[in-house]
């Protein structure tokens, strides 16, 4: 249990693919758009390369939320990989949302490489929304904990 | 009509042995006790006759085990499937698991089948169990016999059985039945009415009870993977120890969302589970997702269909909007 | 174990303002695999780069980690450095630090923890990475261009001329593009058919460049080097290699009033004809929709007086298949609907017209043999208002107009004020402008010329309304300078119109994968490192279709597509994406789902005997992936159950690790 | 078809014409306004300031009055059209409404929040979109043929066109196709969406005599014999403005056109 | 200065708009059928409030010449709608003490037989508070 007096600030995994939403990230630093330094990206391909495992996992270590980021459907560099992303992460976090877990702590957004504000915005209302929530205890891993 | 009984099965799986039609019959044989019934494989007219069993209890679907069986030799196995076990052979064919010529089926009537689970609560330490139309018998150790209701002893899956039609078959016995209007979603739709919380704490009771036996896994007919995630040190997920409660719905998440579009759902997870957690409402919940987003699909309806998660279309549902069902009603 | 090698630039202070990079590179030396750790002012400078080179064999480092801008800026600049010390290219993963991190938090503290944990990550990865080699495919040796315009043309000579074969699909019955309808060029005053038209005869003559016109794309497969393209190529019932371009048909067709889209409606063309004598091909086309013919079998005349016999009323349209190695987009702008600006009453009368339409007006090949003359009576106009910016630079919450600026505006609107003036002087010209932008060679002294030499009205506001009255114009403007409200009766209002990407490219875009602005633009894969290139290889951008641009730009990138075009094509073999998906044949169950998500069909099936530990063999159906197509998504490893499928370079254990090492 | 009706206060004293045709004539084309009860006064004119409620109170009531009963809010009034409508719209911004409702919530009669779901329409609008200016055309008995009417829309329909989504702000039809309907011949004219001079009238006499006789010149140079509008101000402004054309509400052609006063007499 | 400060801060908030998106394109201006009879016009009033220099404006008899025809609104290629400003300066201008334009005590005399309603509700919702 930590005892620090700082505030809490919760931990975010943003999954990007690599031809929109991590350009469009990108695009936000070079405007020098500011979200909190909660959000930690992880470079994909595309957004289908999401494995739910990864979500889970992050879950399970101690992730408040993750997000995952990819073009606008009918604008995948891959042409269809996002289409399957949302079928997936529908049933995926329907199922979340089943299990009684926070609807709120997952998050599908459609950023292209121009959307930078786009970007900066989505992040500081994921983060909020997710810090509003506060810890994650219901899908982490005890023991992965320090 | 012909009455169907063991017999029936028998003499027709001898013929076809002596035929050289099929070399193999897969079917189930009798345990220790009468519910105490298991899959077996029979090569000869002798141990069909010993061994054979066919009645009330014969749950275990046998279209898994025709993926190993099958490349065993170039011989034709005959199988016997009741309807629901048509679906996972349908779609186990759609995902090219074996080879249909491999195989002879036989399909079987079925009234529903009977959960012991279920009996023991009526009758304590049963012995043998007979059915007809007007009911159940059960014959106890101590209680003498206790007449039952079907409806009492059958397993949820028979309850809310979706149908009564074989999908597939080179040979039916009896008369083919159709689909059927069950309330099978009855039980997920009160879960998606409780608040997240109240979900959270009826999984985390259920879930919690896991002790990682492995059994659903290794019953469903969906689960036929080479080597699956959950024994493969280098997938991420690999755990068999069962420490805390998420682990245990990290592994039920994730093999519900492995078998998500492809699950015929019938209920075998659930019958072989030890700790009796319901676990097809995790398969149903993905069904009526998949059927309520992309419209109604049933997986092994048909070989060679398109499982939703392979397939989009590009009006999709939002993930945004798809958890937006069922709110808090706190 | 890797021995991996951190290195953690300071980008001037673009990093080191904002994050403590000493700290950085000192708390990823405590990282497992990591024996090197250490930061410098500019990673991708020659300095940078050598001290990662002498690392590579001071250390024997196996991998490395270089903590930094986006990959997207560098990776492939690290990528070569470790090649270049004998370190196999994808053992380096890059940390961003900068894009990701400094740029968007203020505060060092944050900032610095944040880029421990990207590198952390990076580290994590790269104890993972295996060395990969890349694939090669073959490349056919076989340019397409897209658009017929002086960008497509422009380029297909340069392709041509540096003896690859090029093929240019035009939707129009000619080549030419809008340059063809403009009357002079700015600065010069040289006149543009003069410059453009020896250019469409070298097209026709050349025997390595094939004109598909009256043609569209209408499917395109494949990937860099390898496209399979299909061209649909509209029925114009006039068989191309017969018709001599005579015109005897355009002049005997009965039907003479179908608005002519050459001249933008200004006068009329017949339902067989072409759009301008310079014409390339110079063949008649019949327009189907206007034909008496085709639509009802009642005619037959152009036939009648067809003396090559080269008019075929049954032609039907025809689909042909090519396949290319590179692809460029030249599909050009167009002048927006002034539908939503119905203040300057360009629906409510025919003497506000846009610079396009009065191009046409002078042209001498216009409808009016180049005088000019008002739409509504013919008569020579006296006041000329120029209005500025119709369109162009509109906020988006006005819901009408482009955001952007359309660049050319300025500067052709000169033009026409300047020769307008030059030609009629006793015609009174007024210009309303919010800035006059004329950054180029010589522009701005052209603007001063018509201001100075030619008596040019430029008035520093706008106009508010035109108001047609008693066959004049009243226009009610601003003079902002003067602080006053004008009215000026005028005889002929031109606007001056946004220009946006023709409709054809956002369906083209979605054919090649090639990502678009919000505008409908073109992106380009590096706004100013690879403007000519698209994010999609082996798709190049060509003209206004990447954004707006004039005539001298315009044919400079149409060279520079070229060019890259060309050492794309004089390659004999690509090195393909190693990054490609791979299935373990032990743990692949054959199910085909992966094959159903692949979007390039790089997914096949072969039966494979396999020897069981009790020495049988066994044949199982595995999935094979064709390399060369894998364009490495990562769709497959999602849809495979059992694990099977996986992406190099984004392995699952790959992105588990950085999973955990964020999460740690 | 029933739809409820807020007439405003001018159509019961200085602009009974306007409101009388207007009920005449939905019968023949068979709806009926059905007048919202305790209606108050729009305001005349809409603050398009941030900060005010009570001003737009008024017309919150009478659009919810109207999303009561399910049926859309009809206006004649080309003023009260546009303060309803925009109010309607306000009304669609949550945080907007959440002050609104929580000032109606001391109503006594206040039930759910009010969110701007009522459908407003402007008489005319109603006509060429819910009725079709065909079937208008088809029950007109003394075709209005050989008149050459200018439609003077003034700002209140048209502007602000994000609101209002009434025509085109620069170059409307409605009102011409509402005049080809009736038979005559539509004037077009440059200064038919200018203003009038509006309230400004009230102090600035010869400010608004200037705005309206621009727009009676304007109209009477391009040929037109009278002036049609659908605003009681406009109306007064351009009589008083020194042009002998005359001018008239258009439910007064409507109910000339459809014979409405001969029914009654007959 | 501080008094200027809060005064735009005012006009920002109860107009809601956002004067740095104006362009000085003069469209406005370019529109207005006031113009002639305004001492600030309306692309003034734009770059007027964006320097601060708000008390002018309230003092001006501009902002009772406006029509609030909100043809400047509907212009405007940036969406700066300054209409909604002169509105604002205005609220702001008779929401003071006594500050009132039209006082019940005039009405008879500026009144005529033919005036409508409409016309007296209007300007006593513009001009008094």
């Amino acid at each position: 249990m930590s005892i620090s007096k700082e505030p809490y600030r919760p931990l975010i995994v943003a999954f990007c693919c690599n031809w929109c939403s991590y350009a469009g990230a990108d695009l936000a630093g070079n405007n020098r758009l500011a979200y909190p330094a909660d959000v930690k990206i992880i470079r994909v391909p595309c957004s289908c390369r999401v494995n739910p495992t990864f979500i889970l996992r992050a879950f399970q270590r101690g992730a408040d939320g993750v997000i995952l980021c990819g073009c606008h459907p009918g604008d995948c560099h891959y042409t269809s990989g996002n289409y399957y992303t949302r079928r997936r992460m529908a049933l995926l976090f329907s199922m979340l949302d089943y299990l009684g877990i926070e609807r709120e702590r997952t998050r599908v957004e459609w950023v292209s490489a121009a959307e930078g504000a786009k970007f900066a915005a989505t992040m500081n209302d994921f983060c909020e929304t997710v810090a509003s929530l506060g810890e994650n205890k219901r899908l982490e891993d005890l023991r992965c904990k320090k | 009509m012909q009455e169907i009984t063991r017999d029936t099965l028998i003499s027709r799986a001898k013929e076809l042995l002596a035929s050289g039609e099929v070399d193999r019959v897969y079917g189930w044989k009798r345990g220790e006790f009468c519910y105490d019934v298991t899959p077996a494989l029979f090569t000869d007219a002798e141990s069909l006759e010993k061994d054979f069993e066919w009645g009330d209890f014969c749950g275990a679907n046998l279209s898994k085990y025709l993926v190993e069986e099958t490349r065993k030799s170039e011989g034709k196995i005959l199988v016997f499937m009741k309807p629901c076990d048509t679906y996972s052979f349908n779609q186990l064919l759609t995902e090219h698991r074996f080879d249909r010529e491999k195989v002879y089926v036989i399909g079987t009537p079925c009234a529903g089948m009977l959960d012991p689970k279920r009996i023991r609560d009526h009758a304590e330490s049963f012995t043998s169990v007979v059915s007809d139309e007007n009911g159940v018998t059960v014959s106890t150790l101590f209680d003498g016999d206790v007449k039952l209701d079907r409806s009492e002893v059958m397993p949820d899956r028979c309850l809310n059985c979706k149908s009564k039609k074989h999908v597939a078959y080179d040979e039916l016995f009896g008369e083919d039945g159709g689909t059927i209007a069950s309330g099978r979603f009855d039980e997920v739709e009160k879960i998606e009415k409780m608040t997240p919380d109240e979900r959270f704490e009826f999984w985390r009771g259920e879930l919690s009870r896991c002790i990682r036996c492995n059994a659903c896994r290794d019953v469903c007919p969906a689960c036929t993977c080479e080597k699956c995630v959950f024994d493969n040190p280098n997938s991420g997920v690999e755990n068999k120890a069962a420490e805390n409660s998420f682990e245990e719905q990290m592994f039920h998440i994730i093999r519900a969302f492995h078998v998500a579009g492809r699950c015929t759902d019938c209920g075998e997870c659930s019958r072989v589970c030890p700790q009796q957690i319901p676990l097809h409402l995790l398969n149903r919940k993905f069904i009526k997702d998949i059927d309520g987003f992309y419209g109604e699909y049933q997986a092994g309806a048909e070989v060679g269909s398109r499982a939703p998660l392979v397939d989009y279309t590009t009006e999709d549902i939002e993930p945004s909007d798809a958890v937006k069902g069922g709110d808090e009603n706190a | 174990m890797q021995r991996i090698g951190v290195f953690v630039c300071h980008c001037g202070t673009n990093i080191a303002g904002t994050v403590d990079v000493a700290a950085v590179s000192e708390a990823l030396k405590n990282e497992p695999g990591v024996v090197y750790s250490t930061n410098y002012q500019y990673m991708c400078s020659q300095a940078g780069q050598d001290i990662i080179k002498n690392a590579i064999a001071e250390h024997g480092l196996t991998g490395i980690v270089v903590c930094s801008c986006s990959p997207r800026m560098h990776e492939a600049t690290f990528r070569k450095t470790a090649a270049a010390a004998g370190l196999n290219s994808y053992m380096v993963e890059i940390a961003n630090i900068r894009e990701q991190c400094s740029w968007v938090h203020k505060d060092m503290k944050t900032g610095t923890e944040k880029a421990i944990i990207l590198g952390k990550a990076a580290v994590a990865k790269v104890n993972l990475n295996a060395p990969l080699t890349p694939g090669e495919s073959p490349v056919t040796k076989r340019a397409l261009v897209i658009g017929g315009g002086i960008a497509g043309i422009q380029t297909a000579l340069d392709i041509a001329d540096a003896g690859f074969p090029v093929d240019i699909v035009e939707t129009k019955p000619t080549i030419g593009g809008k340059m063809a309808q403009l009357d002079k060029t700015f600065p010069t005053l040289d006149c543009a058919a003069c410059i453009l038209t020896p250019k469409m005869v070298d097209v026709a003559q050349n025997d390595k460049i094939r004109i598909f016109s009256y043609s569209e794309v209408t499917d395109v497969k494949g990937f860099v080097g390898n496209f399979d393209v299909t061209i649909k190529r509209r029925a114009r019932y006039v068989k191309e290699d017969v018709c001599t371009g005579c015109g005897a048909c355009t002049e005997k067709c009965p039907q003479k009033k179908i608005p002519n889209e050459f001249n933008l409606g200004m006068d009329n063309r017949r339902a067989i004809y072409i759009p301008f004598a310079q014409a390339v091909p110079k063949v008649a086309t019949i327009d189907l929709d206007h034909c008496n013919m085709l639509k009802n079998g009642k005619c037959g005349v152009c036939a009648k007086v067809c003396a090559a016999g080269a008019i075929d009323y049954n032609a039907k349209d025809e689909y042909i298949e090519e396949k290319y190695g590179a692809i460029v987009a030249a599909t050009g702008f167009n002048p927006i609907s002034m539908d939503k600006f119905d203040e300057f009453a360009y629906s409510q009368s025919k003497d506000v017209i846009t610079s396009l339409e009065f191009e046409r007006l002078t042209n001498a090949a216009g409808p009016t043999g180049g005088k000019l003359l008002r739409p509504s009576d013919g008569e020579h106009p006296r006041t000329i208002v120029f209005v500025q910016c119709v369109g162009s630079r509109c906020d988006s919450c006005a819901q009408k107009g482009k955001e952007y600026c359309s660049k050319i505006c300025c500067m052709y609107t000169a033009k026409h004020a300047m020769l307008t003036r030059d030609k009629y002087p006793d015609t009174d010209v007024y210009v309303f402008y919010i800035d006059v932008r004329t950054p180029g060679k010589n522009f701005d002294e052209f603007y001063r010329r018509a201001v100075e030499e030619y008596g040019v009205h430029y008035i520093k506001g706008m106009v508010g309304k035109v108001s047609p009255e008693g066959g004049k114009l009243m226009v009610q403007a601003s003079d902002l300078i003067d602080n006053k409200q004008l009215r000026i009766e005028a005889d002929l209002v031109v606007l001056a119109a946004a220009i946006e990407p023709d409709r054809s490219a956002r369906p083209l875009a979605t054919m090649l994968t090639a990502s678009m602005d919000t505008n409908d633009f073109f992106t380009e894969a590096h706004p100013k490192l690879r403007p000519v290139e698209s994010p999609t290889a082996g798709v190049f951008l060509s003209g206004t279709c990447q954004g707006p641009k004039d005539i001298p730009e315009t044919v400079a990138q149409a060279g520079a597509a070229a060019s890259k075009v060309i050492g794309l094509l004089a390659k004999d073999k690509l090195m393909g994406n190693p990054c490609v998906a791979h299935s373990d044949e032990n743990m692949c169950n054959g199910c085909s789902t992966c094959e159903n998500v692949c979007p390039y069909g790089a997914i096949t099936y072969e039966e494979k005997e396999f020897r069981m530990p009790d020495r049988t063999t066994r044949i199982r159906r595995v999935a094979r992936v064709n390399e060369a197509v894998c364009q490495g998504c990562g769709c497959c490893t999602v849809a495979c159950m059992s694990g099977a499928m996986n992406l190099k370079g984004f392995k699952n254990e790959q992105i588990l690790a950085e999973v955990d090492a964020i999460c740690r | 078809m029933k739809v409820s009706y807020y007439p405003g206060c001018t159509l019961r004293n200085k602009a009974k014409e306007l409101d009388r045709c207007a009920r005449e004539c939905a019968q023949i084309l068979g709806f009926e306004l059905c007048e919202i009860e305790n209606w108050q006064c729009c305001g005349g004119a809409y603050t398009s300031s941030t900060d005010e409620i009570a001003t737009k109170l008024s017309s919150v009531r009478a659009l919810k009055a109207a999303g009561e009963l399910d049926r859309p809010l009809i206006t004649v009034c080309s003023a009260c059209h546009n303060v309803i409508k925009r109010t309607n719209l306000a009304m669609k911004e949550e945080e907007f409404a959440g002050k609104v409702n929580a000032y109606m919530a001391q109503d006594a009669d206040f039930t759910t929040p009010y969110g701007g779901e009522t459908e407003v329409y402007h008489y005319l609008e109603f006509l060429r979109d819910k009725i079709g200016f065909d079937s208008v055309k088809e029950k007109v008995k003394n075709p209005l043929t050989g008149r050459k009417i200018a439609a003077y829309y003034g700002c209140l329909l048209l502007r602000p066109s994000k609101a209002m989504a009434f025509d085109d702000p620069e170059n409307p039809t409605v009102l011409e196709d509402f005049i080809r309907a009736l038979g005559a011949e539509p004037v077009i004219y440059p200064a038919r969406n200018e203003c009038c001079g509006g309230y400004v009238v009230l102090e600035d006499k010869d400010s608004a005599k200037r705005k309206s006789a621009t727009v009676s010149e304007s109209a009477k140079g391009h040929g037109a014999d009278s002036i049609v509008t659908a605003c009681p101000l406009c109306r007064y402004n351009l009589m008083k403005s020194g042009s002998e054309l005359p001018v008239v509400y258009f439910t007064e052609l409507l109910a000339e056109a459809l014979g409405a006063k001969e029914a009654e007499n007959g | 200065m501080a008094d200027n400060k809060k005064l735009k801060e005012d006009v920002l908030a109860i107009s809601g708009v956002n004067v740095r998106k104006c362009m000085k394109c003069g469209k406005c201006s370019g529109t207005c059928p006031s113009y002639g009879e305004m001492e600030y016009h309306p692309h003034q009033f734009v770059s007027m409030v964006e320097s601060g220099d708000i008390e002018k404006l309230m003092q001006s008899e501009s902002i009772y010449k406006c029509l609030s025809c909100m043809a400047c609104v509907e212009r405007c290629p940036r969406g700066v709608e300054p209409g909604k400003l002169v509105e604002a300066i205005r609220l702001i201008s008779i929401r003071r003490k006594d500050a009132n334009r039209l006082t019940p005590d005039r009405i008879s005399e500026l009144l005529d037989e033919d005036m409508p309603q409409q016309a007296l509700v209007t300007a006593f919702r513009k001009y008094t508070k």
